[in-house]
């Protein structure tokens, strides 16, 4: 294979994921944080197809090509309830979603 | 013979029930002749088993009888049993006989209470165990019968219970008794452990087996109750506490029966003591210690029935020393003659606090002689027989103990002079009070309260106090020194007895011990017969004398001070600093903490949804770490 | 060679745009730069599924993710009114410390297994043949042996389509104001 | 290019297949029928599908001697996974009795029903309800990580949006946005650990990883055994994973929660046995301490948290926290004992805990206000029906019988004293003790009590709410038949856990 | 069959009390008084039907249950246990007439739950399965939990949840130990279990039945509960409940762990002794009637546990005749209690007395209660005191003598409880015009008080007609062996 090793890859994607992870753990904007779990999903997608490219195998890349259709999914849902939220006039912070809390 | 003993133990039990059972059906009076009828049933019942008794041939003069097993424990086993033997049956006279008298003496005395049922039917009870005790057949119904006399003894004292005199002596009577029960039943558990058995037969048969040291923690466990119930020193201070009962029941449980149980319980378990010769001893000594000491404090005592209380605790004192050296024929034959004409005394003092309209301080008497004079004359037999003049019935039996001890050695010696000691203070102290409460001139408060009735008191309550003068006048003879010895004889097949001595030493000893008493009487009369400054001169010659004697030896004090007092303390003070601290704030105390923890752990639950995320966050980074540590 | 250092230098191009545009996405306070810049990360995900020869998958990227579903957050973004917030504002809280800990530390814990104990092994690659990422193998595996991940996958997506529909539709005010009248609140 | 379709066994989707063409013609009656109509209508239709997804799975379940898989490997077809599609079948069936009177108006409104139906989208609510219940049923037969994944992500899609269904309620939407975000968070971890473990073995079907495990790399390996542990903790609601629960049940609708708190644990906690004992039972030196350990934390936190709750139904949710960690020990035993036991306990408790969250939407629905402890007041002797199952449950959850939660502890703590775990046992029961503080709350609250003076909701008290009464009964009778009837249920439970081989 | 109508009989009269369509005292209370006097009745019957002789387990009932651990629904009785599910059938009777008689708001909760106490301790007194005993033992949880919290006195919260908590902690400690002994022997029937040698199981059921009995240091929970109860809960739980832990400590911890009884007969024993006097103290100073009567109650379940632990033929036969006793005292003595508290205001001893002054059924009833449970010799409390203590001392002197001088103090608060109530001046919270006893309450508290003088004038009525055989004579094996 030419370039980098597959463990360069697994490199990236796993900081990649930490990145991701990073902006779930920090952001307040629900749209943000949205992002950022794409940001993770993907992490995860790149380790899969380079673990594809190391097993010469394809199911890694079915496997991201799904998780791809799932990521979307719940991106949809994300911003249906963004926009809910949005009608009940409510900031878009998520610290302040703290009515059921304790 | 034993059907007619068992008819004898049930009367009283049968007026028991019926008295609960009729309650307000029937009368105070109709309920006291149950109760005394039922006790004339048992008193004949007794006379026909002495009668069959007295026809067989001496050995076989013994007969047990089981009604059914009253407990069971594996192969060990207790029957409802009862003995007939000498012994027994000799109880049984004096328990049933007297106890009539006294139950038809208490049929006029209580007349006027309200509640005369309850009285009467406690009195049977008393009975019921008192027989039961006496005939139990094997040591755990003795101590059964042991218990009940204490629990109607109990209930009796503080029969006017709204004094609360009276419920403190009740209870202390009780408690004091129950460590007697104690001692009692933990010598049980060694014989049990020993002998396997508790019926009398087995045991001493099979005590000899037993080493020296458990043959004496026996001994002493049955001296502890005998102690205990027969108000001997140490354990003595609930007898004139137990004056504060109706008179009619000081008479029959604090005199003439209930008391006198532990000399019949020595000489029952005669077979253990000579195993142990030491306690033996030891209760012969506690005799003669509490004749000398309650005889003192007995002097300066102003309770009518008090004296007569402690001058029961000396009597018994002198019952312990002839049973203590063996001397047992010598022993019951004074418990015979001191039913008698005890109970003739506190009957006789129960008339006169009667006329007084219940007042018992002897200080507020006198003259009362020719007021009352049949109730003087009975008390005069009463008082000789104490002080144990001839012919009356005390000096013979006081004398046969006397004559036992002077032939037991050094320490019958010792205990001779403290009985002699005792005789002259007998003397002294009963012809104070005889002297203080009919002599003198008739006090005021005598003029203003005496109320006399047709015959110095209803006649149900003189007729019993007539038998006993003449019981006490004639009891005597039943036994008389170096002519026959009719009461050693009878009981010899249950338990022998010492020789007494004979020839010159029995002269000089009733010779001397009657001159003491006459010594006594003679000193009395001088203090007594009309106010004088003699004993006002002792006390101040000797305050201190004065006060340890009025004060009782301190024995109450101490007692408070060694074992209610840090009873009391460590139960307060467990309460205070274990339980309620450490037992019932536990829970509330960890409750808190839980508590505190859960609204710690709540608050971490902040609703910011990226302090979840992180949660899960730092959880995997922990979990992965230790995870790839652990590979 | 020539061809590796090739590949070399888009492969440091394009995990160097990962990594600016990743952070981009976390740091900016705009909601609207951040999708923007995830525009930019997936593409240069695509890059890198390029070398790793998912060629599928790389077009995939592309069209759905760049395409629709970024598309998609910029229509609500600007729906909304991109507002901003101030991400650091605040100074360094103990959540933004244990974030930084906790997402380090699963990056680093990965990145130290990988170069430490499985660097070695994972360096070379199987040899893989011509149609290895393509349409069409991939679209024939879906319609294999991995057809019920593909139905499933459709499955998913309906649902959140519903989903989509009844968080994101109204009531008609009508019938708010209709009820308003019937039956007055209590 | 020899295309060549799977050969699909179709019969043995049949669960699942049920449930999905009954979601979808729930979704079609939203568009075709009367509002009127709408509710009795696709309320019915999820009836049929559920009670024919149940079934069809039962009827599985006594064909399937053994375990076969099907679409090459990636399902497997066993009675552990038929056992799991009927219980969370059930648990659908009675949280439908409890939706049905649902009302999601906003506390104070009154609106008519028909418009409350349309706001509700009452056709789609049971569409989405089927439709989780058909993923889980779907979960429960995953056999490699990608229908893992996808399964997990098919019902967790479901339930958020039916945690967010009560879209005029803030506290709903709130629950959904946080139910998304983190479940998402989750699904990103098992998805990164599932690719290490594919990494590590080239293989993603279970059985596969397993006889690959021994060659694999074994650090990427255990990484990526443990984020998928994180990832199944998480829906497991086990403690650290768990800080939605509290959020989400309490703001999700009342019948969402009871369904939720059910269902998704059978489903997950299933699958975790399958995929610990099938797909790593090499590591199981690490797993099971691992999950001792959570199961510990879980027991701990609910525990401790639920006692100063004043909501019952965020109690309530701590509660299956809690309870998270009782279900986990029988895993962490890894013996067949425990496996049986999972199951058992799961059937118990999915009953008092959906029992008891429809009790909680009863009194919600009378007092139009969220219960607390305060207001359940003199509740027993209001509703006796309704107060003496929540007596029963509340007891039951401590362990007392006649609940089948008694024997559920009781075969738990065996699993684990098998194992030598006493300690864990204890520990359990220091939980318990401490557990009885907030179960004997509801208690005296509902016993004890004074009524509370309040105004009485307009018109008069609430009508009969025949659907929720039955589910509460149903849940009743269950929870008591299980442990009268604890022998043949275990004897089921035997054979759900046959095909699979446990580590000791 | 017959022992399963024991238990079944009272539960199903629980479910009837509640589904009767009538509210009325009269119709709840008569009829669970009927049922209870049916379960006396069915009590009788196998007391007529029961070979004393033969000491097997009779009138046994087993179905398997699952068959996975070997659990099964095994019932059955001993000649032991007959004794205490009459003293339990006995004491329900009297429960339920005096509740009737006092008439507790909302009957047929109230009645129901009486019965279905009732039945569970039936329960547990027969059952022949660790796991059976272990539902039953919980089951009497419940109804006392609801009882004491909604029928208590005004402090009943703290009280309820205190008591539950303690029991519970012990009981599912028990649980521990008796999955641990069952996994260990391989089956949870009781017949067959065989011994163990495990100290720590052991010690987890002796904490369990040291909660419940109560034994000291385990009694917090003990004064509330039986301070807030109401009279006839108190009655039940001091006199049948607390009842069940010493049957298991004879029924399963004496036969299943021989050895660890032997070795570790110093900790329970010096529990039990400490506990003796320590409550024999506590109830002196405790400063109402209820405290004493509690306290007096946790040191006889201390006696008797001392007498269980003698393990030999006079400390068992002691300890049975005694729980027997002692139910059917402190039964009475709550109930009197009960009766006190409603003529007075407030039950403190100091604020009491001169209660027998035209009481005389109460007096006579509380004095003779009294003197038995203070074991005045002749009594039936004797003689089972005097069994217990002289099986202890086969096992040490020391003991006995512990023993004996706890005796004393039990006097010493048994003659102050009396007297503070009935004696010396009217005490400021007695009411003037307060009644005597009324015909029921004399019913109620007689039938108490005639068993217990009919047992006191015939206690080998119960020594004599249990133990014929030892529970597979595992307590014989054990007599042999502590000897050593």
């Amino acid at each position: 294979m030419d370039g980098p090793g597959i463990a360069s890859y697994l490199i990236v994607s796993a900081i990649l994921f930490a990145i991701g992870a990073f902006g779930v753990l920090v952001r307040r904007s629900p749209l943000i944080v949205l992002l950022a779990l794409e940001i993770m999903l993907n992490a995860g997608n790149l380790a899969l197809l380079a673990f594809s490219r190391h097993l010469g195998g394809e199911e890694g890349q079915i496997f991201a090509l799904a998780v791809m259709v799932v990521a979307a999914s719940e991106a949809v849902v994300g911003l249906g309830l963004i926009v809910a939220m949005s009608r009940l006039r409510v900031d878009l912070d998520v610290d302040k979603l703290r009515t059921l809390r304790g | 013979m034993t059907p007619a003993a068992w008819v004898a133990l049930f009367a009283p039990a049968a007026a028991v029930v019926m008295i609960a059972l009729a309650g307000h059906r029937i009368t105070g009076r109709a309920a006291g002749v149950i109760a005394s009828g039922a006790t004339l049933v048992s008193f004949v019942a007794t006379v026909v088993t002495f009668a069959l008794l007295l026809r067989r041939h001496e050995e076989e003069r013994s007969d047990a009888s089981t009604l059914f097993t009253w407990l069971s424990a594996g192969d060990f086993r207790v029957g409802f049993e009862i003995v007939v033997d000498p012994l027994s049956v000799f109880m049984m006279l004096v328990v049933s006989g007297v106890g009539f008298l006294i139950l038809s003496y208490a049929v006029g005395y209580m007349a006027t209470d309200d509640e005369e049922r309850r009285y009467h039917a406690y009195k049977a009870l008393f009975v019921f165990s008192m027989l039961l005790l006496v005939q139990a057949g094997n040591l755990l119904l003795l101590l059964a019968g042991w218990g009940m006399v204490g629990l109607s003894s109990y209930l009796l004292i503080n029969f006017w219970h709204r004094r609360r005199s009276a419920v403190g002596a009740g209870k202390k009577a009780f408690i004091m008794n129950a460590v007697g029960d104690a001692t009692f039943a933990l010598a049980l558990f060694i014989l049990i452990q020993q002998t396997g058995a508790l019926s009398f037969a087995p045991v001493f048969g099979r005590a000899e087996l037993m080493s020296d040291t458990l043959a004496t923690l026996v001994a002493l466990g049955l001296l502890g109750g005998a102690v205990a119930k027969s108000a001997q020193v140490p354990l003595h201070t609930w007898l004139p506490d137990a004056m504060e009962g109706p008179t009619p029941v000081s008479a029959l449980i604090h005199a003439a029966t209930m008391v006198t149980a532990g000399v019949y319980l020595i000489a029952r378990t005669a077979p253990l003591f000579e195993l142990a010769p030491e306690v033996h001893d030891l209760a012969a000594v506690l005799g003669g210690v509490t004749i000398v000491l309650a005889g003192l404090i007995a002097l300066v005592q102003t309770d009518i029935k008090r004296v007569i209380a402690y001058s029961t605790m000396s009597q018994i004192g002198y019952m312990f020393v002839g049973a203590g050296l063996g001397a047992y024929g010598a022993g019951l034959f004074h418990l015979m003659t001191h039913a008698f004409f005890k109970a003739l005394l506190f009957m006789a003092a129960g008339i006169v606090i009667h006329a007084l309209a219940g007042e018992q301080d002897i200080r507020r008497m006198g003259g009362l002689g020719r007021e009352l004079p049949w109730t003087y004359r009975f008390m005069l037999v009463g008082a000789f027989a104490l002080a144990a003049v001839p012919p009356f019935a005390g000096f013979f039996s006081k004398d046969a103990i006397l004559a036992s001890a002077a032939n037991s050695g050094t320490l019958g010696w010792i205990l001779w002079g403290l009985a002699a000691v005792g005789a002259f203070l007998t003397a002294l102290y009963t012809f104070r009070m005889l002297f203080v409460v009919f002599g003198r001139d008739v006090s005021a408060y005598a003029r203003e309260h005496l109320h006399r009735e047709r015959f110095e008191g209803p006649l149900a309550m003189v007729w019993p106090v007539a038998i006993l003068a003449v019981l006490s006048l004639v009891g005597g003879f039943l036994q008389v020194p170096g002519l026959w010895h009719a009461v050693d004889h009878w009981i010899e097949p249950v338990a022998e007895s010492i020789e007494e001595a004979s020839g010159g030493t029995a002269v000089f000893s009733a010779v001397a011990a009657l001159a003491l008493a006459l010594a006594g009487i003679a000193l009395a009369w001088m203090l007594y017969r009309r106010p004088t400054y003699g004993p006002e001169r002792a006390r101040r010659a000797a305050p201190w004398a004065a006060r340890t004697l009025e004060q009782k030896f301190f024995f109450d004090e101490a007692y408070d001070l060694a074992l209610y007092e840090p009873a009391s303390h460590t139960a307060s003070g467990l309460y205070r600093f274990v339980e309620a601290p450490l037992v019932l704030a536990s829970l509330g105390d960890i409750g808190a903490t839980v508590r505190g923890a859960g609204r710690r752990l709540a608050a971490v639950q902040t609703g910011v949804v990226r302090s979840y995320a992180l949660a899960v966050a730092v959880g995997l980074a922990v979990l992965a770490i230790a995870f790839v540590i652990a590979s | 060679m020539a061809g590796e250092v090739l590949v070399w230098i888009v492969w440091i191009l394009a995990a160097t745009a990962l990594f600016a545009s990743g952070f981009a996405v976390v740091l900016f306070s705009n909601p609207f730069f951040s999708a923007l810049a995830l525009i930019v990360n997936l593409a240069s995900l695509a890059v890198l599924y390029l070398l790793l020869a998912a060629e599928f998958v790389a077009a995939a990227q592309v069209l759905v993710y760049a395409g629709a579903v970024v598309v998609m957050f910029l229509f609500v973004i600007a729906y909304l009114g991109g507002r901003a917030d101030a991400p650091w504002a605040g100074g360094p809280t103990l959540q933004r410390v244990a974030s930084v800990v906790a997402a380090g530390a699963i990056a680093v814990e990965v990145v130290v297994v990988i170069v430490l104990k499985a660097g070695d092994r994972l360096s070379d690659a199987a040899e893989i043949g011509a149609g290895f990422g393509s349409p069409a193998t991939i679209g024939r595996l879906f319609l294999s042996d991995h057809l019920l991940a593909f139905e499933v996958t459709s499955i998913i997506l309906l649902v959140a389509a519903v989903g989509g529909v009844i968080l994101g539709s109204t009531v008609p005010p009508a019938h708010r104001a209709e009820a308003r009248e019937r039956e007055p609140v209590v | 290019m020899a295309f060549r379709s799977p050969d699909i066994d179709w019969a043995s989707l049949a669960p699942t297949l049920v449930l999905l063409g009954a979601s979808a013609v729930c979704l079609l009656v939203g568009v075709f029928l009367p509002r009127s109509a709408r509710r009795p209508f696709s309320a019915t239709v999820a009836v049929l599908g559920l009670t024919g997804a149940g079934v069809a799975a039962g009827i599985l379940f006594g064909l399937d001697e053994e375990a076969s898989t099907l679409v090459r490997g990636s399902l497997v077809r066993d009675r552990l996974a038929e056992m799991g599609q009927i219980l969370c079948a059930a648990a659908g069936l009675v949280a439908v009795g409890v939706s049905y009177w649902e009302s999601r108006a906003p506390v104070g409104e009154r609106v008519p029903r028909e418009l409350v139906d349309e706001r509700e989208r009452i056709a789609e609510y049971y569409a989405l309800l089927v439709a989780a219940v058909g993923g889980m049923a779907f979960f429960v037969q995953a056999n490699d990580l990608l229908s893992l994944f996808l399964g997990l992500e098919w019902f967790s899609i479901c339930l958020y949006i039916l945690s967010a269904i009560g879209v005029h309620r803030l506290a709903s939407l709130e629950a959904g946005l946080k139910y998304l975000i983190v479940g998402s968070f989750g699904s990103a971890v098992l998805l990164f650990g599932s690719a290490l473990v594919y990494g590590s073995t080239g293989e993603l079907r279970f059985a596969a990883i397993a006889e690959h495990a021994g060659d694999a790399e074994r650090l990427l390996f255990v990484a990526g055994l443990a984020m998928i542990l994180v990832g199944l903790a998480f829906k497991v609601s086990a403690a650290p994973f768990h800080m939605w629960t509290p959020d989400v049940y309490q703001g999700a609708p009342t019948p969402v929660t009871a369904f939720m708190s059910a269902a998704t644990k059978i489903a997950a906690l299933v699958l975790t046995l399958r995929v610990v004992t099938t797909a790593f039972p090499g590591e199981e030196d690490l797993w099971s301490v691992a999950l001792a350990v959570i199961a510990c934390v879980s027991l701990a936190w609910g525990n401790l948290a639920a006692i100063v709750q004043s909501d019952v139904k965020r109690m309530l949710a701590y509660s299956s926290v809690s309870h998270a960690g009782f279900l986990l020990m029988p895993i962490a035993a890894g013996n067949a004992l425990g496996g049986r036991a999972l199951l058992y306990y799961l059937v118990a408790y999915a009953a008092m805990s959906i029992g008891s969250f429809a009790i909680v939407a009863a009194r919600e629905r009378e007092l139009r206000s969220a219960v607390t402890f305060e207001n359940l007041a003199n509740f027993f002797w209001e509703r006796p029906l309704l107060g003496g199952a929540m007596t029963l449950f509340m007891f039951g959850f401590i362990g007392l019988p006649p609940a089948g939660l008694f024997l559920g502890k009781f075969y738990v703590f065996a699993a684990v004293i098998d194992r030598g775990w006493t300690w864990l046992a204890i520990v359990g029961v220091v939980a318990t003790v401490v557990s009885i503080y907030y179960y004997g709350g509801v208690i005296v609250a509902m016993w004890m009590r004074p009524p509370a003076l309040r105004v009485a909701p307009a018109g008069g008290s609430p009508p009969r709410d025949r659907p929720l009464e039955t589910a509460v009964l149903v849940t009743a009778v269950v929870t008591v038949a299980s442990l009268v009837l604890a022998g043949p249920l275990v004897d089921l439970m035997r054979e759900a856990v046959e095909p699979l081989t446990f580590p000791r | 069959m017959l022992t399963t109508a024991l238990i079944v009989l009272p539960f199903a009269g629980a479910l009837i009390v509640w589904a009767l369509p009538w509210q009325t005292v009269r119709a709840a209370g008569g009829f669970a008084l009927l049922v209870a006097l049916a379960e006396l009745f069915l009590w009788v019957v196998a007391v007529r039907n029961t070979d004393f002789a033969s000491g097997v387990l009779q009138h046994d009932v087993e179905t398997v249950w699952f068959a996975d651990l070997d659990a099964a629904y095994k019932v059955g009785l001993y000649d032991f246990s007959l004794w205490l599910v009459g003293l339990t059938a006995l004491v329900t009777v009297t429960a339920i007439a005096y509740g009737m008689w006092v008439g507790r708001a909302r009957p047929r909760a109230y009645f129901g739950l009486l019965l279905f106490l009732a039945g569970a301790t039936v329960g547990v007194f027969t059952a022949q399965d660790l796991l059976l005993f272990y539902v039953f033992f919980e089951a009497m949880l419940i109804p006392l939990y609801v009882l004491i919290g909604v029928w208590g006195g005004t402090r009943r919260h703290a009280a309820t949840v205190k008591f539950v908590i303690y029991t519970l902690a012990g009981s599912l400690l028990m649980l521990v130990a008796i999955i641990s002994l069952g996994l260990e022997r391989g089956t949870f029937d009781m017949t067959r279990l065989g011994e163990s040698g495990s100290t720590w199981i052991f010690l987890g059921f002796v904490v369990a039945f040291a909660v419940k009995a109560p034994i000291w240091p385990f009694h917090g929970w003990l004064p509330d509960a039986y301070r807030e109860a109401p009279a006839e809960v108190s009655a039940l739980l001091s006199g049948v409940v607390s009842k069940t832990a010493a049957y298991g400590l004879l029924r399963i911890v004496l036969p299943a762990f021989p050895d660890p009884v032997v070795d570790l007969r110093w900790l329970v024993l010096g529990a039990a002794a400490i506990g003796l006097v320590y409550a024999s103290l506590l109830a002196f100073r405790a400063p109402d009637v209820r405290g004493v009567i509690a306290y007096s109650s946790l040191a006889q379940m201390c006696l008797i546990v001392i007498g269980l632990m003698a393990v030999n033929n006079s400390g068992l036969e002691g300890a049975l005749l005694q729980m027997v006793n002692h139910g059917l005292i402190s039964a009475a003595l709550f109930l009197l209690a009960g009766a006190i508290e409603r003529r007075t205001a407030g039950a403190r001893l100091e604020l009491l007395g001169g209660m027998a002054r035209g009481r005389p059924r109460l007096a006579t009833l509380l004095i003779t209660v009294g003197v038995i449970a203070l074991a005045v010799p002749l009594s039936t409390a004797f003689a089972a005191e005097f069994l217990i203590l002289n099986g202890i001392f086969e096992r040490g002197w020391g003991w006995a003598l512990v023993g004996a001088g706890a005796i004393v103090l039990a006097a010493m608060y048994m003659l102050r409880l009396i007297s503070g109530v009935l004696h010396e001046e009217v005490g400021p919270a007695v009411h003037a015009h307060a009644l005597d006893l009324r015909p029921v309450e004399v019913a109620v508290v007689g039938a108490l008080t005639v068993t217990l003088v009919a047992l006191s004038f015939w206690p080998a009525a119960i020594t004599d007609h249990a133990f014929a055989d030892r529970p597979e004579r595992a307590i014989e094996t054990q007599f042999a062996r502590g000897a050593r």
